[in-house]
């Protein structure tokens, strides 16, 4: 019971995350959708840790790494924003319409 | 310990999280919107800590406090309207990203209804934490030092992403690549063309 | 027991606030601000608005009741009870960011990023002292850190630790040097447009948050409640209050840089000596 | 202290290329530096090799892998000899060559010489197939040296990947010593018996003569010849070459039990130092000519480690070396001082009297004319082919005067009397080649019987009894080549139409291009057949479906003609159950339409549908083409979705696929 909630809800959180992360037109607002599917991951980690590995300590690492992850992705992500800005002026993803051949 | 008050705690817990996570698309104030997903992480890391998960549940919050204090900063840097004086809805394709979301949500709560988890609390009284620590510095030192390099790589790289000096002068003023020939045409695509397929690049891509 | 530990945290942080205002020698104007009348600026943020006082206060009563009275002790007795001071710190940082931003006016918005900015930078040093403090002791646990300094404090056995803790200190309850969030050279930043209980209460939790930082303080570094023949509690308010009046003297007597240079003392001298310091102690706890 | 013998002159070339690097001066000073410091890194390697006598190493890579290393005798012996002959190469190298990139020639020359100090002190194929590598990018990258002309990077990678055929062998080898015996230790591989043995045995066949130019794989040597002259020098006489007649020394007692390898080493050998002579005999080129008889030397050794005396064998490396470096040199003083190869525009004689002096010695030496030293090793394998059988020791014979034929003519084209002209000799290059020829004229003590007993004893090798006969006829021999050789030196023969017999062409015509032919082949078939399948079902969809369209009108409109006959009928016969005649008409025609349509159909069907496939393709490619290319949109967020769509494919068939 106590895992179904919490996974429903991790499922929902990255439900969100990908609704965001494919509608948003700012590149902040995008990575906003990142980060919830991130939550949504990290959400799941600690449930299943909690409560379907008996606390196997890799579960933990799991959610240390998941933290690690987003923090690259802000970095980076901040980082190409204010590159991206740089050069059009503009966060939008619209901007970057040159990303083919 | 799936006593009902804990269900019912984690609940609500969690219908805060999703709640606060679906504000984040809602309210019209950038800042608004970093802060309620930093709500969301806390709800996060308040089933965390109810989940006898004490230390992720606390990083989480602290570290998603800090992380979106950033992401406020930077939204207001680059974003009108931080005050969220008028309405603000920016989005494309907008069918499609519900119709995903909802495609995600569906098929990730099927799979979790139609499957049975195995049923395996952590046994209370179990010291977690000093357990992570153990098993950081012990069976999965790699992966912990590989994180770090990858942190340390991660600020390299946006160190000198962000950096306004580029490899070909400032970054705002138009970058202008050397050219192939000593006067000629900038290598690759020149900053004054905007989006189109670049066809000198695409050429040079070829040649 | 816990009831106790309640009403000696509540006990400690009104006791210490007033103390703090005396300090600051604050309470005229704190009493004649009470019956202003308050003004409204055009659509603020509400929520936040009136909330952000009494986060901050939260913030403190929370950081207040990590720490422990008696040795073994503790209100909140957490294996992790550094990292939630660390997340009180944390969440202090966006409490005053939104106290700033939620009146929707240019004074409080300026302190709010000023100080945001700062305060950020300041977030490391404090994490890596703290967790310097946490390697003798080999444990995340206050009272673990307590036990740890039995025979020898850790203001002596990590020199720089307390000076550096000084400064987040003063960072995180908005003083002096540290100031970029209420400074008078923009007409006290975040409060510009607060008047009346509001503001008077913003100024309350500054005091008190200024009583916990003080206090876990007192615990990381000077032993908190150990003490030969007084009680813990009555060592612990002892050392709380030396730090508080060191504190507020800091703030009252240390001149305040402007903000780039300060931003670059915090990121060029105080992250690297942070960093030499956690290097140090990690090597002496080996 | 025994690896150091492998990686100190490793360190000290990597570090002499990247410290004394690009800002070279173009004078003597940098030049002397760079000797030194060669001579320097040489000089440690050799007191190394000097006194690693009898050590032994190991390292354990992993607890399948155990890098050995050992020193017995005759490794040290060869051990020895490779600082040896590299400290005046080095020497020669830093006076000789352009400055340019000298510093990484010096370098990698170090480089190569450490890689074949760990071919030599290896006591497991694994060790052996380390610096085996090593040795062979040494080589490339050597040989390629002057990368910015256009043939020495082809002819690099033409001898590049020549050898890598040949590694193949080697490659067999460990995989099969380690997948039999779980060890590939030398010691071990005695144990392994039965056809694994075999697979080792003619795998570490298949490498050795591919490094030391044995036929097939001879032409790479010439090819090699882009590269500078102390290159050559260094890889003809101590290293890459010799490294596959050493292995074959080293391994012998080992692998001669195989049925068969004595007998392939002795047949390729021969047949190699014969067909490589005749080749030498008409070169023109005179490096060309030292590296056909380097081929043919080499031939020489592997047939005496075939007939079962590899002590000979090494002795005769030992020679060969300071023989052919030495004369190496000599081709490079004279390439200096003319301009070219070419051996009829030399005849430095008279200009360069003690560069002459000091070639005839080396190249005596290789002629094998007693009492140099050549003719002493020489005579050793003579008797060795003696002992296998007469056809052996006539081929030996037919060899041995060949050799003596080229080394006369090199000498007296290049260095016999001809017009005074002016040719300035640098002291380093007399230095590094006087070196050299003393050290053969010095190793001419091997004729004193209590010299070579000595020697063969502590390298434990077995000397072969020989008849008076056999030792007559060889001296025939030697003296009819001299005669040769004078005679054709004399009479400048003309260059021959294409080197080694025609067999780099072969190799283009046998191997190169059926391979791209076979490529394209493919390709063809991918696009021609394989296709076709599905290109096939699209097109017969269509046409079914456009016959199915076709019978249904006919059905349907089937029954219009049935009413108009039945029209006819009801003229005569009255109005009599029409419904049933009508559906009875209807059906008739509807039949005879049918039939008529299926006759259409077997008619046009073949070749409608022939000229369907490849309208049909066209149309699909083409569509697919246009479709992908509105894909493309530039658009992140576009991308994000594409990418979620196949992430959720994959989980999807994750799932379903169990």
């Amino acid at each position: 019971m106590t895992l179904t909630i919490v996974l429903l809800g991790a499922a929902a959180l990255i439900g969100l995350g990908l609704y965001g992360a494919l509608s948003q037109q700012s590149f902040v607002m995008l990575m906003m959708g990142l980060e919830l599917m991130l939550n949504g991951a990290l959400l799941a980690t600690i449930g299943f840790w909690s409560r379907a590995i008996g606390g196997m300590p890799e579960g933990q690492l799991l959610a240390i790494i998941v933290m690690a992850v987003m923090a690259v992705e802000m970095a980076i992500g901040f980082a190409l924003i204010v590159a991206v800005y740089r050069k059009r002026q503009a966060d939008m993803t619209e901007s970057l319409g040159t990303l083919k051949h | 310990m799936t006593d009902p008050v804990t269900d019912l705690v984690l609940l609500l817990l969690t219908g805060f999280a999703v709640w606060t996570g679906w504000r984040v698309f809602r309210v019209d104030s950038m800042v608004r919107a970093s802060f309620s997903l930093m709500l969301s992480f806390i709800a996060v890391g308040a089933i965390g800590l109810l989940l006898s998960a004490p230390y992720i549940g606390i990083a989480t919050v602290f570290m998603m406090a800090v992380e979106m204090m950033v992401m406020a900063i930077f939204m207001v840097m680059f974003m009108m309207n931080p005050a969220g004086l008028n309405p603000m809805m920016m989005v494309h394709q907008h069918g499609v990203s519900i119709a995903a979301g909802l495609a995600a949500f569906l098929g990730l709560g099927a799979a979790i209804l139609l499957s049975a988890p195995p049923s395996d609390p952590v046994p209370p009284q179990a010291p977690v934490v000093a357990q992570l620590g153990h098993e950081l510095l012990g069976p999965s030192m790699l992966i912990f030092e590989t994180a770090g390099v990858t942190l340390l790589a991660t600020m390299v790289g946006a160190v000198i992403l962000s950096s306004r000096q580029g490899r070909h002068g400032a970054a705002d003023e138009g970058s202008r690549p050397p050219g192939l020939t000593a006067g000629g045409a900038p290598a690759g695509r020149t900053p004054g063309e905007e989006g189109g397929p670049g066809h000198h690049h695409h050429h040079g891509g070829h040649g | 027991m816990t009831g106790l530990l309640v009403l000696a945290v509540l006990a400690t942080l009104l006791a210490g606030t007033c103390f703090a205002v005396l300090l600051d020698r604050a309470q005229p104007a704190l009493v004649a601000e009470f019956f202003r009348s308050r003004v409204e600026t055009e659509a603020p943020d509400r929520l936040n608005r009136d909330l952000a006082p009494a986060w901050y206060l939260a913030l403190a009563a929370i950081g207040l009741s990590v720490v422990p009275f008696a040795p073994g002790l503790a209100l909140i007795d957490s294996p992790a009870g550094i990292v939630i001071w660390g997340s009180c710190e944390a969440l202090i940082v966006v409490t005053v960011f939104l106290h700033g931003w939620a009146p929707n006016a240019p004074f409080p918005l300026i302190g709010a990023y000023r100080y945001a900015a700062l305060a950020l930078p300041v977030m490391l040093p404090s994490m890596f002292v703290l967790i310097a403090a946490a390697l003798p002791a080999q444990s995340l646990s206050l009272i673990a850190i307590v036990d740890s300094q039995r025979e020898i404090w850790n203001v002596i056995r990590q020199p720089l630790g307390l000076p550096l803790f000084l400064v987040v200190a003063l960072a995180l309850t908005l003083r002096g040097p540290m100031d970029y969030a209420d400074g008078a050279d923009i007409a006290t930043g975040t409060s510009a447009e607060e008047s009346g209980a509001a503001r008077a209460t913003w100024y309350l939790a500054r005091a008190a948050m200024l009583v916990s930082v003080s206090a876990l303080a007192a615990t990381v570094f000077l032993g908190g409640p150990l003490g030969p023949l007084l009680p813990g509690p009555v060592w612990l308010w002892l050392k709380t209050a030396a730090l508080m009046a060191l504190t507020a003297w800091l703030g009252h007597h240390v001149a305040r840089p402007p903000p780039g240079r300060m931003l670059t003392l915090l990121w060029i001298a105080l992250l690297p000596l942070s960093f030499l310091h956690l290097a140090i102690s990690g090597v002496l706890a080996l | 202290m025994i690896w150091a013998l492998a990686y100190l002159p490793v360190l000290a070339g990597l570090a002499i290329w990247s410290l004394m690097g690009p800002p070279i001066r173009n004078g003597n000073g940098s030049r002397r530096w760079l000797a030194a410091a060669g001579a320097l890194a040489g000089g440690a390697t050799l007191i190394l090799a000097l006194f690693a006598g009898g050590q032994a190493g190991r390292i354990a890579w992993s607890e399948a892998i155990v890098l050995r290393a050992a020193l017995p005798p005759q490794a040290q012996l060869m051990a020895v000899l490779v600082p040896v002959i590299l400290l005046p190469v080095t020497l020669f190298a830093a006076m000789h060559e352009a400055t340019r990139g000298l510093p990484r020639l010096v370098g990698l020359m170090l480089v190569f010489a450490g890689g074949m100090e760990l071919v030599v002190i290896a006591a497991d194929l694994v060790t052996l197939l380390i610096g085996w590598e090593v040795v062979g990018a040494c080589s490339w990258a050597l040989i390629g040296h002057r990368w910015q002309e256009r043939a020495p990077g082809r002819s690099a990678n033409f001898a590049f990947v020549l050898t890598r055929a040949g590694d193949l062998g080697l490659f067999l080898a460990v995989l099969a010593a380690l997948t039999h015996g779980g060890d590939a230790g030398y010691d071990a591989l005695g144990g392994l018996g039965g056809w694994p043995l075999t697979l080792v045995a003619f795998g570490l066949l298949l490498a050795a003569i591919s490094k030391a130019g044995q036929l097939p794989f001879a032409p790479w040597l010439f090819r090699a010849m882009d590269g500078p002259t102390p290159v050559s020098a260094l890889l003809h006489s101590a290293t890459m070459v010799a490294a596959g007649a050493y292995i074959l020394v080293r391994l012998q007692p080992q692998l001669a039990g195989v049925p068969g390898f004595g007998t392939a080493a002795m047949v390729i050998g021969l047949g190699t130092a014969i067909l490589a002579g005749a080749v030498a005999l008409r070169q023109a080129h005179a490096k060309k000519l030292l590296a056909g008889s380097t081929s043919a030397q080499m031939g020489l050794m592997i047939a005496a480690v075939g007939a079962g005396f590899p002590g000979i064998a090494l002795l005769h490396l030992v020679v060969h070396a300071a023989t052919k470096s030495a004369l190496f040199c000599a081709a490079g003083i004279a390439h200096r001082v003319t301009g070219s190869f070419e051996l009829r525009e030399m005849r430095l004689g008279r200009a360069l009297p003690v560069t002459a002096a000091l070639t005839a010695v080396a190249a005596l030496s290789l002629a094998a004319v007693p009492p140099f030293a050549g003719a002493w090793s020489k005579e050793e394998i003579v008797k060795a082919m003696e002992q296998a059988g007469p056809l052996w020791s006539a081929a030996m014979l037919l060899a041995t005067g060949l050799s003596a034929a080229y080394a006369t003519r090199f000498a007296v084209a290049a260095f016999g009397p001809g017009e005074d002209r002016e040719a300035p000799a640098l002291a380093g290059e007399l230095a590094a080649l006087l070196a050299l020829s003393g050290a053969t004229l010095a190793l001419s003590a091997l004729w004193l019987p209590g010299v070579h007993d000595a020697a063969a004893q502590w390298i434990g090798a077995a000397l072969p009894e020989g008849s008076w006969t056999g030792l007559a006829a060889s001296l025939a021999a030697v003296g009819l080549g001299v005669l040769a050789g004078l005679h054709l030196a004399r009479s400048p023969a003309a260059a021959p139409a294409r080197d080694w017999l025609g067999l780099p062409a072969l190799y283009e015509r046998g191997a190169i291009r059926p391979f791209h032919a076979l490529a394209a082949a493919a390709a063809r078939l991918d696009d021609g057949v394989i296709d076709l399948i599905p290109r096939g079902a699209a097109a017969l969809g269509r046409a079914l479906s456009r016959r199915l369209a076709r019978a249904d009108d006919e059905t349907i409109d089937g029954l219009r003609p049935g009413d108009a006959e039945e029209g006819l009928h009801t003229g005569e016969t009255g109005r009599a159950a029409p419904g049933l005649r009508r559906a009875l008409h209807g059906a008739v025609g509807t039949l005879v339409r049918a039939v008529t349509a299926l006759a259409t159909l077997g008619a046009g069907g073949g070749e409608r549908l022939s000229d369907m496939i490849p309208g049909g393709f066209g149309r699909i490619a083409g569509m697919a083409g246009a479709d992908l290319r509105r894909l493309q949109t530039g658009l992140s967020h576009h991308y994000y979705t594409l990418l979620m769509a196949g992430l959720a494919l994959v989980m999807g068939l994750l799932i379903l696929g169990g």
